[in-house]
């Protein structure tokens, strides 16, 4: 048995089971506002967060579960936040989209597409000043690729050198639209060259290559040889986002069937039994364990109370 | 008249505003129904998440005899298009010293209550309204929202359409021919003598309730929807507020510097509308915080009815 | 106390901050002087002119234990950043629970009256008052302008300050030891009884000229410097009018949603205040275009002393 | 003789001494505001709208007086608009930063670095709408590769196939920044290749070249095979602006000098005179002609009345 790739499958069923479960509580009423569903993509938040430690920051997008989980956050909280109440990560002032865990260096989810690329500029500079070998990770979508602060983002560190990865999660689509509407081509790590940094594309379905790519990119950040762009190749299983109902599904069915051939976490169990590190039982058994550990975050959530309107004006300025 | 949504309304303006004159074209990420069926994909298009780029183009089309409308989407997300409204859209005309025209329009959605937080939650229209050079309209009803949403693609200038989303699912008549709404000129949805309540978009209709229910103690509030924000429709406003005597203006911004800020200055500082008023104005606006996902955080921040109903008999003291 | 320029006053307040605390660096595409000289590369970093991420870095590096000096240099430039300053900074502390500080300190030049057109003329504090979230500096002297700036670098939220071009050049003493002016105190500039005068940065001066002349009159004029723009002392502005009567709030940013409808939507919202009122309050503020080039049009449009003594006499008739 | 040449030539004379007697005027205080010399770069506006009518539209940029010239605007009413009068392109409300004549496709200087990228963008999709086979051109700066207004620009139109050329005016540094604190690289036609589109560098103080390669950039947007990248390597004699008095050099003297000997105008001037299709006292001649064309500029411009204070209101809305 290998402790860490048997954490890495615990993490990606932990995220797998958690938005099954946001999805459901959503739909039911007991979550509000909009979910966006991390499922599918789940190598790519395990892979890389497996290189970093609490002292490296990350930033986050609206899709952001999965990162969170992966970077350390506690499920309990999130779910808490999830359903709006005082124990939640904010107080339940951010909901899913604006959940932070400062304490495990994740600097929060972002409503805004492209919106956390700065800011993870900023955990660099700052990581850079510290000098201590840390540094900074930042997710965004294909999508945030057409934005202009991913360009000024690349540019400035760059130029500055920055101890930072930027993590494209390209599951091909925007919401409703795919990538040849978005871009000219659908290898976005084509855009690292005009700022001479590396662009690395790898199987985001694929925990272990993740992994062993983003370790270099990591690595080269902290010896202070400056950014990365790693393109992830991955797919989500459904919606774009879920309010009251899930919406109507838009892409190919036969495109959803082979991405979901390309099951990460079947994938990683199966090469893991191969390799003998794991069982089928095992298998089952921290599969219940990971539901059972959702069963209390939602006990969790449920006990916490909602806020007290009176504090409607807590936490504003410091 | 037919009985429509909101939304119905405004897609059925930008519908019929397409087949009225083919120069109007349209860009965004997404679009309700299918309008590239009736329309092409010239005239609609499916964009990548650009924000910036796309106000800017909306308005270099508009310079080149086309008549854009650029959809935001919400008003969150123009924030990244900033310059392009402040620095190019508003000025633009002016600047140039008015050697064209810019029909260009812009579309977002705003406003909480839906338990989005924070940044999917805004109401910021008063930060345009300070840009002097932007024309823009806010509708309360479905067919304002299509009459309104007419006169602005039929505008030479740079139109922002803000279009409250707690209103989207709310039905009204709306008539059946080419209902057109002009800009700049507000609405006395009812008439009252005690109090001027003026509402913005989905608080119209909460000051509608309200007025409702106070008529059953024989208070006769006189509700305002202003319409349009640019050109704001001061006289109507101040009319009813000689008559009243009194003002509450409803709104779910925050209150620092916001089209209620607005509105209680412009009414005071007209020397026979100063002197016609009986109390001081009141503002029933949000918390000065970004809105908080959690209901009882959300309901807390935002203005409601019982809010409304406190304002009026303050000022009626 | 010397005698210092605004601009000497503002660069002293940065270099001393930098001194006290080593957290504290700036980033910019230039600095006045040679700051890199005694702070080194590291702290002083020369940037790419690229306001969205710069300002978006500073928020970051402030999360993770720096204090950043965001120098957007004009104000205009900072619109390509409206979405790290409004969907991020403003919001990011409330909208995460109070789990962090964000000590970052944006700075930008105001104003117009310098032949410098549309772009570069603009003073659109209020767009940044309506969101809730930051706090907002605008000097009126050396001595302010160094005082709130050293506060604003010490204060644990993000904090713009705005610095009025007109003024760089004006000197004033300014106190020799540790100067810090608290965010948040009006200061009253003058004391007068019968009109209060509200200014904001060049026009607190014209304020006070306005003052000296309408003095040999006989004609008592209570001039208030906000000086901290949010939070807003509304008591001090309050109780000066409840004294005098009469307000007029001078301002060269056009009226509509701005800081001066704001002062007047706030003075009269109080029901004490509203009573105290003699006259209707008047906003002395810029013509609603864009700042035209031409310095007959650009005197036309921006405020002068002429306007506010006739908002003035208007107000005591 | 050859008219074409004799035109650019023309042209060139008429720019920098336009720029040069701006910069005076600016100094007695005629003029207002800020001045950008674009003195040393006159190849650039010159050679590429050689190529374009006056259906086809130009964006330009805080350094606009050049490529207004090169387009066809009048020297009297750019004259008049830096003195503020009402007989100038815009009244007197723009002023140099400003100035725009949408008669000869000139949509306007900017103020904002990066400003003009969204709008000429625009006007190319109304050229592709229109379907004539007109184009627009984006001139804008090295600095202006900084911004995310370029970035979205270039992949908006790569993905449309707009019919449009970005013309990088690389004169090596933004204000006093040299263009290594700005970018990776100093050969900024690198950023084309992320959007599938050629990117080209070219002598941007050789008129001809510029003329010959921005040509075929110019041909390829009219037939409808979309944007183009087109670097022009060029160098700003003077200051970056100047207001009331001129500011300190703060460039290496040897760079300065180094680039005036590679002064476009004399450049063209020994190529046709070698070429025989000039003279030096055709030269002399023409120069006197660009004077007196100039002074009867200013003279229109002292002759035109400062806007009336009432009309202050005026065109605002169309
Ligand atoms: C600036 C901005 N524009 C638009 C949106 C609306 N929006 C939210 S998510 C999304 C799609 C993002 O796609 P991508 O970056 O690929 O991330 P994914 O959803 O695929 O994870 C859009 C358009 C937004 N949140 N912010
Ligand atoms: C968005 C924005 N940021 C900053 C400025 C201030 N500024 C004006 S010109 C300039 C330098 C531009 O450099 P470049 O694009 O290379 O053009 P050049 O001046 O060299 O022609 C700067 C920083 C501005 N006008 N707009
Ligand atoms: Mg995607
Ligand atoms: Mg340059």
């Amino acid at each position: 048995m290998n402790i860490d790739h048997i954490t890495l499958l615990h993490k990606m069923m932990l995220i797998r089971e958690f938005d099954e479960l946001a999805l459901k509580l959503r739909g039911s009423g007991k979550i509000y506002g909009t979910v966006h569903p991390y499922v599918g993509q789940e190598a790519v938040a395990v892979g890389i967060c497996a290189n970093l430690t609490n002292a490296d920051r990350v930033t986050s997008t609206h899709r952001g579960h999965g990162h969170c989980i992966a970077k350390g956050a506690d499920v309990k909280r999130m779910m808490a936040e999830l359903f709006g109440r005082v124990d939640g990560y904010c107080k339940g002032k951010g909901g899913s989209m604006h959940i932070a865990d400062f304490a495990v260096g994740m600097l929060g989810a972002n409503g805004i597409v492209g919106g956390g690329l700065p800011l993870a500029t900023g955990a660099a500079l700052a990581a850079q000043l510290d000098g201590k070998g840390n540094i900074a990770v930042c997710f965004f979508g294909d999508g945030a690729v057409a934005e202009g602060e991913f360009h000024e983002a690349l540019n400035i560190s760059a130029v500055w050198r920055l101890p930072i990865v930027f993590v494209c999660e390209n599951n091909h689509y925007a919401a409703n639209n795919a990538v040849a509407i978005q871009h000219f081509t659908a290898d976005l790590a084509v855009h690292a060259s005009a700022y001479g940094i590396p662009g690395v594309a790898v199987d985001g379905n694929d925990v272990l290559a993740v992994r062993e790519t983003s370790r270099g990119a990591i690595e080269r950040a902290r010896r202070g040889e400056g950014p990365t762009l790693l393109e992830c190749k991955t797919y989500r299983w459904y919606f774009h986002a879920m309010r009251a109902t899930p919406p109507p599904e838009t892409r190919p069915a036969d495109e959803i069937a082979a991405w979901k051939a390309r099951d990460p976490i079947a994938k990683l169990i199966t090469e893991l039994i191969s390799r003998r590190e794991l069982t089928e039982s095992e298998v089952g058994t921290m599969l219940r364990e990971v539901r059972t550990q959702l069963d209390e975050a939602v006990a969790f959530a449920e006990a916490s109370p909602f806020p007290d309107p009176k504090d409607v004006l807590v936490d504003m300025y410091g | 008249m037919r009985e429509i949504t909101f939304a119905q309304a405004l897609d059925e303006a930008v519908a019929e505003e397409m087949r009225r004159d083919e120069r109007v074209i349209t860009v965004g990420t997404d679009f309700t129904g299918n309008p590239q069926k009736e329309f092409g994909e010239k005239r609609v298009r499916f964009t990548p998440i650009s924000e910036s780029v796309l106000t800017g183009m909306g308005l270099g089309a508009a310079a080149c005899g086309y008549r854009p409308i650029v959809n935001w989407r919400m008003v969150t997300f123009c924030f990244v298009a900033m310059d392009q409204i402040v620095n190019q859209a508003s000025k633009i005309r002016y600047m140039f010293g008015g050697q064209a025209d810019f029909p260009v329009t812009y579309r977002c959605t705003t406003g909480g209550g839906m338990g989005l937080a924070a940044q999917h939650s805004q109401s910021p229209y008063s930060m345009w309204m300070h840009v002097a050079g932007l024309k823009i309209i806010l509708p309360s009803s479905p067919s304002d929202a299509k009459g309104l949403l007419k006169s602005a693609i039929r505008d030479n200038n740079p139109v922002v359409s803000f279009e409250c989303s707690r209103l989207n699912a709310v039905t009204g008549a709306v008539p059946d021919s080419d209902h057109v709404v002009p800009l700049g000129v507000a609405e006395v949805k009812r008439s009252g003598k005690d109090v001027t309540v003026v509402g913005l978009a989905f608080y119209v209709q909460e000051a509608l309730a309200v007025a409702d229910a106070l008529a059953k103690e024989n208070i006769c509030v006189e509700v305002i929807d202003p319409r349009t924000l640019v050109p704001l429709d001061v006289e109507t406003i101040r009319a009813s507020v000689r008559k009243t005597g009194r003002l509450v203006i409803v709104d779910e911004a925050p209150p620092m510097c916001s089209a209620a800020s607005e509105i209680a200055a412009m009414v005071v500082e007209d020397a026979a509308t100063f002197k016609a008023l009986k109390a001081a104005p009141q503002r029933v606006c949000a918390a000065p915080v970004p809105v908080p996902y959690s209901p009882t955080l959300e309901q807390a921040a935002l203005p409601d009815r019982a809010a409304i109903v406190a304002a009026i008999r303050r000022v009626l003291q």
